[in-house]
C-alpha cells in the first residue's frame, strides 16, 4: 500500500460521496415538485422525477458520456467515480425542466424529450466547458455548473414553457394574475433541504480532488461558501417579500435558498464566505424579483424553475468575474449565451416537434381533473381527494 | 322562506355564487359532496387492480330565500351553473318554517 | 318532527353539543361547510399573487327533533352560539314528515 | 316529491347504493359527516392526555324520490344499511316543493 | 502516522459512512410503507419501524452478532464499524417484513417476532455465508446481501402473511382481486429514493475495504452499477405498466427500481453497468408479474415485499452464475433453497407459535376502524380524519 | 504528496461530511416540529426553520465563531471544515427553541431572538468550556454538547415558554390537561430519523479528528453508541407508555429515541455499547416523565423540547461521571448549572425586552385562524384545509 494508492482511493470515496448526495438531490427535486403542485397532478410529477432520473441515468450511459468527454484519461481516482459523479448532474438538469412545465405537460412527450436531453443536448453543450472544447478554451469559467446544468436546465424548461403555455386558471382575461397554491408546504420545504444537503456535494465534489491542502481548503472553503449563500439567499427573500407584502411566503424563501445555491455555484471557492453571503443575498432578492417578473409576462412556472436555475444561474456566473481573477465579464457573458442559445433553440425544436407529432398538453378535460388521474390511474392521497366506493 | 339546495359542479361554484351576488344574496353554505347519476366516472388503477370511482366531487350549496327570491334564485343558479354536460346537477327546493341570525336573534325573512 | 339546521362557528361545537346534552337531545350530525355572508373572509399571498378566501369554515348541525322540543332547541342553539360577531351563523328549520331508526325500525317520535 | 336524507355507516355505502340501484335510483349525492349519538366513541391518547372521540365518521345519503317511489326507497335503505348495532344511524323524509334538473331544464319528476 | 494508520481510518470511515446509509434506509422503509398503507393504519405502521430498528439494533448487539460472527478478527479497520455496518443489515432484513404484514398483524407479535428474527433466525443463516460457514465453503456467492439479507426478509414475511392471511376486503367472494391504495404516494416516493441512496452503502460498503487501486475500483463500479439498475428496473415496470393499462402505476415504478436494487445486490461488482442495466430491465419486469402474480394467488403483501425482495433476490441470485466467473447455477440454487427453508420453516414456526399463544391478526373491528385507534392512540394525520370536539 | 497531506485530506473530508450531517438536522428538526404542530401552524414553522438556520449561519459567521473561539490554531484539517462543523451547532441550539415556542410565538420577535442568540448567548457560553474557557479548566466534561448545544437550546426555550404561556386550549379552567395532536405523524416520525442519522455527523464528528487507530476506533465506538443510545430511549419510552396506558403513544416513542441521543452526547466514546444502552434506557424513561411532569405544571411544549434537550441533557452531563474517568458529579453539576443559569436568564431578558417591545405573542385571533394566514398567507396544504374559490 502506497500513499498513491491512499490518495486514489479517499479521492474516488470523495467522489463518490458527493455524486450520492447529487443523485439525493433528485429526492429534493421531486419533493419540492410534489409540494407545489396541486394534489390532482402530484403523482405524475412524482412519476416524472423518477422516471427523468432513470432515463438520464441510461441515456447518459449509453451516448451522453461519450459525446461530452470521450474517453477521459482519469488518473487521480477510479473511472467508474467519474462517471457516476457526472451522470447524475445530467439528472439535475433534467429536473429542473420538470418542475416549470408541471401540471400540464404530457408525461409521454416528456420523457422523449428527457431523452433528447440527456442524450445529446445536455453533453454536447457540456463537451464545450467541461469537455475542453471552445468555451473553456475561450476562458468561460463555471466551476460546478450555473451554466452548464442550471442555465441549460432552465433554458430547455423555458422553450417547453413558451410552446406549451400557461396553466388553465392563472392568468385571467384581463391579465390577472392568480395564485394557484400548491398542496403540501412540508413536502416544498423538504424538498428544499434536501436540495441544499446535495448541492455540499454537488459544488463540493466539482473541485474532483480532495487530496493536497490546496484542494482540501479549497473543498472545505466550497461547503463553507455553498451553506452561506443558500443562507443568505433565503434571508434576504424573506425580507423583500415580508416588506412588500408583510407577510413571510415559505415558497419564495425556498427558492430564496435554492438562488443563493444556484448563483454561487459558478464559483464557489474563490471567494470568501462574507462575499459568498453578498452574492447570496443578491440571489435571493434576484430570484423573487425574476418570478414576480415572469409572473407578469404571462410566463407560468409553478415552482420558480427559470427563476431560480436561469436567471440566478447567468447572476451567478457575471459575478464570477468579480470574484475570480481570471474571468472576464465578456468570456463570462460569451458563454452565457452559447449556453443558453443552444439549449434554448434546440429543446424549442424538440418541444415543437413533439408537439406537432405527438402533443405536448394534456386535453382541457385533463388538466381539469388533473394529471393523475389521467396519466398515473392514482391520485397522491386517494383517501382525502376523491371518495370512492370500494 | 324556502330551502334551495343545489349539486352543481365544483368548477361553477365562482359563475353561481358572482350570479346570485347580483340579486343580492348575502349568505350561502357550501359543502363539498360527492354525486353519483348519470355523469359516469373513471376508471383507476392500483398495482394491477382497477378500480371505479363512481362518486364524482360536486358541491352542494344551501341557500335560505324569500318565497319572493324563489324564482329568480332558481332560474339564477341554473344558467350559472349549466353546462349542458351530463352532471350538471339538480337543484332542490324544500320549503323552511323558520329562519333566525344567530348574532342579532333576527327571525324569518329578516334574518335571510 | 323537524329538521333544525344550524350553521355556526366551529369553535362553538362544544358549547352547543354540551347545551344540546342538557336539554336531552341524545343525537346530532355534523357537517364541515364553508360560509358566505356579511362576515368577510381574509386575504392570502402565493408566491406575490394575493387571492381572497371568501368561504370560511363552518359547522352544519342537522338535529331532528319533535315539534315540542322544537322552541327550546332552537332558542338553546342560539344561546349557545353565539359570539356577537358577524358570523355567528343561521338556524333554518324545515319540516320531517317521517323519521326513521334503521337499528330498531322505529319511527318518527320514537325514533328521534 | 320527497327528500330522504339517511345518516348510515359508511361501511355500508355500497350496499345501499346497489340495492337502491336495483330500484331504479339513478341519481344520489353522498356527504362525509360525524354522527353523535348513542354509539359511542373512543379514548385517544396522545403524549400522556387522554380525549374523547364522540363524533363518529357516517355517511350522509341525500336522495330525491317522488312520493310514490317513497316508502320502497326507505325501506331499501333501511334493510341495506342495517347491521343490528347501535349506530346504525337515521333516515328523514322531507318534502320537496321544487325539483330542477341543471342541464335540461326538465323539472319536478322528470327531473328526479 | 503511517501509512497503514492512514488506511485504518480512511477504510474505518468508509465503513462507517456506508452504515450510516444503511441505517437511513430504515427511514427509506418507514416512509414507502407509510405511504402504502391507508391512512388509519399509519402511525402503527411508524411505531413497528422505529421499534423494529431499536430491537434489531439491541439484539443483534447481545445475541445476533457474536452468533454470526463470533469475535471476527478484524484488522483493516476499527471492529465497532464492522459491527456497525452489520447491525443495520439485520435491521434492513426485519423491515421487510413489516410492510408485508402490514395493517393486520398485531404490533407486539410483530415485535415479539423481530426479537427472534435479529437475535437468532438471521444471524443464524448469516453465519452460514458471511460468517464463512458451510454455504460460504459450498461456493455460494452472495457478494451484499441479495439473498441473506432480502430473501431473508422476504421468506420471513411469506410466512407471516400465510398464516395472517389477506386484509379484509382485499379479495372478494368470486375471486375478485380490489385495490387497496395507499394514503400517501409523495411518502411513498420519497421513501424509495431514500432506499435508492441507502442502497450505495448497502452495496459500496460491501466490499469493506476501499484502499487499493482494486478495492477502489470496485466500490466505484458498485455504485454505477447499483444506481444503474435501479433505473433501469424503475424504466422497465413503467414500460411494462404503461403497454398493459396504458397508464404509469407510480407504485410499480417505484417497486420496480426497488426490483432493479435487490437483484444487483448479488453481485454489484462484477459486471459492466451495460450488464447491471440488463439486471435491472429484467427484475422492473419480473416484479410487476410477481406482483400481479401474488395477488392472483390471493397472497396479499400490501407494499410489493415479497415479490421486491423475495422473488428479485432469487433472480438477483441466479443472475450471479453469469455474471462472476465462480458461481454456478447450483451453487446458488443450493443457497437460495438453504436460506429460504431455513427462515421460511422457523418464521412459520416462530408466527405460528404466536398465532395460538397471544394472536397475530388485529381484530375484525380494529381492522375496519384502523389499528392507530386501537393500538397507538392517535391517527397520522387526526385533523384530517376524524373530526372531534376539543 | 505525504502522508501528512493524506491525514489533512482525510480529517478535512471527515469534518465536512460529518457537518454535512449535522447541517442535515436542519431538516430534521423542520419536518419533527412540522408534524406535531396543527396545520394551522405549520407553514409558519416552516418559515422559522429555514429562516432560523439562515440566520444562526450569518450570526455565527460575523460574529460568534470569533467570540466563541478566537483564531483557533486549527492544524489537522482545513480551518473552514472546522467553522463548518461549528456553524451547524448553532443552527442546531436554535433549533431545539422554535418547537417549544411553536403555535403561538410571533414570527419577527423569534427572528430576533436568534439573531441574538446566535451571535451571543451561545457563542460566549461555549467559549467557556469547547473554546477553552473556564469550564474546560474546571474539568467539565461535555464531548460533542449535551449541555454546551442541548441544554443551552432547551434553557433558552424554557424562558420563552414561561413567558409566552401555554397555547389556548391546553389547559382547562380545572387544571385539566388537554391533547393537542399535531397533523402529520409521518414526518414527525420521518424528522426523528433524520435527526438520528445527522446524530452520526453531530457526535461522530466532535472526535474531530478520524485518523490514528485511537480516534478511528473512537468514531467507530461513536457512531455504534449513538445508535444504540436511541435505540434503547426508543425501546424504553414504547414499554412504559404501553404498560401505563396500553397503546403505542408513536410521539413519545419519537422522544424516547432522541432522549437517548441527547444523553449520550454528552459521552459518546467512552463507554461500551451496553452502557450505551443503559444510558438510552434512562433517557427514554426519563423523558416520559419529564413531558407528563412539564405537562402537569403547565409548561406547555408542544414538542418536548425541554425535555427531551434540557432533562436528558442534563441526565447525560450526569452520567458522564459515571463513565468518564476524569469527570466528577461536582464538576458536571458545576458546569450544568453554569450553562443554565447563563442562557436561561439572558434568554429571559431578551424574551422580556421582545415583549414589552414589539410583543412575542400572536393575537388570540391570529392564534385561533393559525399563524399561517396570519404571517405566511398560505397554509400548509391549501387544498385540504379551507375551501376558496378561486
Ligand atoms: N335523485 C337524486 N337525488 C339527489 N341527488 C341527485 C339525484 N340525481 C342526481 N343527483 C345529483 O346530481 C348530480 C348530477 O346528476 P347526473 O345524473 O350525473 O347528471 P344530469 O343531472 O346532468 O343528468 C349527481 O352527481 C348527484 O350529485
Ligand atoms: N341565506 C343563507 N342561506 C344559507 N346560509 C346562509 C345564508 N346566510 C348566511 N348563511 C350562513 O351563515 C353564516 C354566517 O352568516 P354571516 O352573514 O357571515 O354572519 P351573520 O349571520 O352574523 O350576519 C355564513 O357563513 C353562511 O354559512
Ligand atoms: N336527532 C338526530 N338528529 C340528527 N341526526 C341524528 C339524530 N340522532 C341520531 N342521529 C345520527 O344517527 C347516527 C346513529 O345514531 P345512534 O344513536 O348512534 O345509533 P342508533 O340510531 O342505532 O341508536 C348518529 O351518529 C347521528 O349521526
Amino acid at each position: 500500500m502506497t500513499v498513491t494508492d491512499l490518495s486514489y482511493a479517499l479521492n474516488t470515496f470523495y467522489l463518490l460521496v458527493s455524486a450520492a448526495l447529487v443523485m439525493w438531490m433528485a429526492a429534493g427535486f421531486a419533493m419540492l415538485e410534489a409540494g407545489l403542485v396541486r394534489s390532482k397532478n402530484t403523482t405524475e410529477i412524482l412519476v416524472k422525477n423518477i422516471l427523468l432520473y432513470a432515463i438520464a441515468c441510461l441515456c447518459y450511459l449509453l451516448v451522453g458520456y461519450t459525446l461530452m468527454y470521450g474517453s477521459p484519461d482519469v488518473t487521480d481516482f477510479a473511472p467508474q467515480a467519474n462517471f457516476f459523479f457526472q451522470v447524475v448532474f445530467v439528472a439535475t438538469a433534467m429536473s429542473i425542466v420538470s418542475g416549470a412545465v408541471a401540471e400540464r405537460m404530457k408525461l409521454t412527450s416528456f420523457l422523449l424529450f428527457a431523452v433528447v436531453m440527456t442524450s445529446f443536448i445536455y453533453p454536447i453543450q457540456g463537451s464545450w466547458s467541461w469537455g475542453g472544447g471552445f468555451l473553456a478554451n475561450a476562458g468561460f469559467i463555471d466551476f460546478a455548473g450555473s451554466g452548464i446544468v442550471h442555465l441549460a436546465g432552465a433554458a430547455a424548461a423555458l422553450a417547453g414553457v413558451l410552446l406549451l403555455g400557461p396553466r388553465k386558471g392563472k392568468y385571467g382575461h384581463s391579465g390577472n394574475i392568480y395564485a394557484i397554491p400548491g398542496a403540501n408546504m412540508p413536502l416544498a420545504a423538504l424538498g428544499t433541504l434536501i436540495l441544499w444537503l446535495g448541492w455540499f456535494g454537488f459544488n463540493g465534489g466539482s473541485q474532483l480532488s480532495i487530496v493536497g491542502q490546496n484542494n482540501s481548503s479549497a473543498v472545505a472553503q466550497i461547503f463553507v461558501n455553498t451553506n452561506t449563500a443558500a443562507a443568505a439567499g433565503a434571508l434576504a427573500a424573506f425580507l423583500l417579500v415580508r416588506i412588500i407584502w408583510r407577510k413571510s411566503d415559505l415558497t419564495m424563501i425556498l427558492n430564496g435558498a435554492l438562488a443563493g445555491l444556484v448563483a454561487i455555484t459558478a464559483e464557489p471557492s474563490a471567494s470568501s464566505a462574507i462575499t459568498a453571503s453578498l452574492i447570496g443575498l443578491g440571489a435571493g432578492v434576484l430570484v423573487v424579483v425574476a418570478i414576480i417578473g415572469l409572473d407578469r409576462a404571462h410566463i407560468d412556472d409553478p415552482v420558480g424553475a427559470i427563476s431560480v436555475h436561469g436567471v440566478c444561474g447567468i447572476y451567478g456566473l457575471l459575478m464570477v468575474s468579480m470574484t475570480h481573477p481570471e474571468a472576464t465579464l465578456l468570456t463570462q457573458l460569451y458563454g452565457i449565451a452559447v449556453i443558453f442559445v443552444w439549449v434554448f433553440s434546440l429543446s424549442l425544436l424538440i418541444w415543437w416537434l413533439l408537439r406537432v407529432t405527438m402533443g405536448t398538453r394534456i386535453s382541457a378535460e385533463h388538466e381539469y381533473s388533473g394529471a393523475d388521474i389521467a396519466d398515473c390511474g392514482v391520485e397522491a392521497y386517494p383517501e382525502f381527494v376523491y371518495g370512492k366506493t370500494k | 322562506m324556502q330551502l334551495v339546495i343545489a349539486i352543481i359542479k365544483p368548477a361553477k361554484l365562482s359563475d353561481v355564487r358572482e350570479a346570485l351576488a347580483e340579486l343580492g344574496c348575502q349568505g350561502m353554505t357550501i359543502t363539498e359532496v360527492r354525486g353519483f347519476g348519470r355523469q359516469k366516472g373513471h376508471t383507476e388503477l392500483y398495482r394491477g387492480a382497477e378500480y371505479r370511482i363512481d362518486f364524482l366531487p360536486k358541491l352542494r350549496i344551501d341557500l335560505a330565500v324569500t318565497d319572493e327570491q324563489l324564482e329568480n334564485v332558481v332560474e339564477t343558479i341554473r344558467d350559472a351553473a349549466f353546462t349542458g354536460n351530463t352532471g350538471d346537477g339538480k337543484i332542490f327546493v324544500c320549503p323552511l318554517t323558520h329562519v333566525i341570525r344567530i348574532r342579532t336573534g333576527e327571525t324569518d325573512r329578516s334574518a335571510i
